[in-house]
């Protein structure tokens, strides 16, 4: 299930409407993505006063819904959710959650940690930055891009 | 044919779209491009480096000799930055 | 931080609590094993009615407070949980929560998969399984020790 | 010396734990397990299939040649079965 939204989401609510009536489940892998409060952290460079989410509305969706088919394809899972916030966001606020629910973890694992690469180099936002000083509109990172095509690589 | 501008391609262009017919001398997003170059310098301060943008046409990705037809909607930003 | 306990837990409280006022924080991988309804998923043999987990207390404690020490020094975790219940559960019911966060997302993944797999292999708890017909102790999986070994080689 | 026994273990023989002083013809935990055997016909049954049976001493997993002494805490079980 994808969800697109500007509200903040509860990860138990989430995780329990997306396991129940499902016993066959015997384990779910999520990553919550969270609002960091610094600006470039390596650097220690500066507070994050808040960070703005744009998006691409009707590509987000079709995106999402294209990868979640993909790694649906690619491992046993039960169900699966991804939910991407947009919009305003203050440090620590939640960003996203993708779960995987399956029989076997390692296929949690996976196919969680492979949708968690490919929003990073695939899916339309644009993160803008703002601290006291500046507005930053946040960069691709060449670790992302690395971390996504080794996919490609394993699926030959 | 539509064209969306997002992140900062969309403040330095001061619009998030363009509506117009596809002119005869455009064949490619990469033509396109060109194109909108010509239209202000708001236009062609935002799309100088080239390089740094990217392009999708009805949703999905494509590269700069993608070809178009007027009816297409094509969106041009940044790298991508979600999770 | 380790909870051995017979009680349910809230996934959102737990998880709060591990990051809040850790703004450094960009992500929190977490794992959550459920009990499946099945005794022998792979054979559709019969319908689970409980769960009992046995465990050894005070090894248990000493145990996961050693690989959590040994996940901590491993990966650059901001925050780490486990949290396993014992005692009687239904098909349905949460078992075990690991959660590990990080600055970096694949550090947060990899260490709560170690996490698991330790867990399945190392962590001296027993399941007694009751279906209408039978009660019969979970044996060990060879392929959990399969993937609680790759973790040695690659430390090499 | 304490003895534990977890699991089907502990169901076979109707006790979760011995006490006792270490018998001295008793070095390792092997030993142990084949003085404890001698003590009834629901140890030697439990103890039976010495393969599918672990240890720990002092809450630490040991292998069947670890050596004890009087005041070790043993701990006898199935292969674990966690998370």
């Amino acid at each position: 299930m994808i969800k697109i939204q500007k509200e903040d989401f509860n990860v138990s609510t989430e995780l329990k409407t997306l396991t129940s009536g499902n016993v066959k489940i015997g384990g779910v892998a999520s990553f919550i993505g969270l609002v960091r409060d610094l600006v470039s952290p390596e650097k220690n460079e500066q507070t994050l006063k808040h960070m703005t989410l744009e998006h691409y509305p009707k590509m987000t969706e079709r995106k999402l819904k294209q990868i979640e088919s993909q790694a649906i394809g690619r491992w046993p899972l039960e169900a699966s959710l991804i939910i991407h916030r947009y919009g305003k966001l203050k440090p620590g606020d939640q960003i996203v959650l993708v779960a995987c629910a399956s029989m076997h973890r390692q296929a949690a694992f996976e196919s969680c940690s492979f949708l968690m690469d490919w929003l990073k180099t695939n899916a339309p936002f644009w993160k803008l930055e703002e601290t006291a000083k500046s507005k930053i509109w946040v960069e691709e990172r060449s670790d992302d891009y690395l971390a996504a095509s080794k996919w490609n690589k394993k699926s030959k | 044919m539509k064209v969306l501008y997002f992140a900062w391609l969309r403040e330095r262009i001061g619009a998030s779209m363009d509506e117009f017919d596809l002119p005869e001398e455009v064949r490619t997003v990469g033509e396109l491009v060109d194109y909108l170059k010509t239209k202000g310098e708001n236009y062609s301060e935002a799309f100088s480096h080239k390089k740094v943008i990217r392009a999708a046409v009805n949703l999905e990705y494509v590269s700069f000799d993608y070809k178009l037809i007027n009816k297409d909607e094509i969106a041009f930003f940044p790298p991508v930055t979600g999770g």
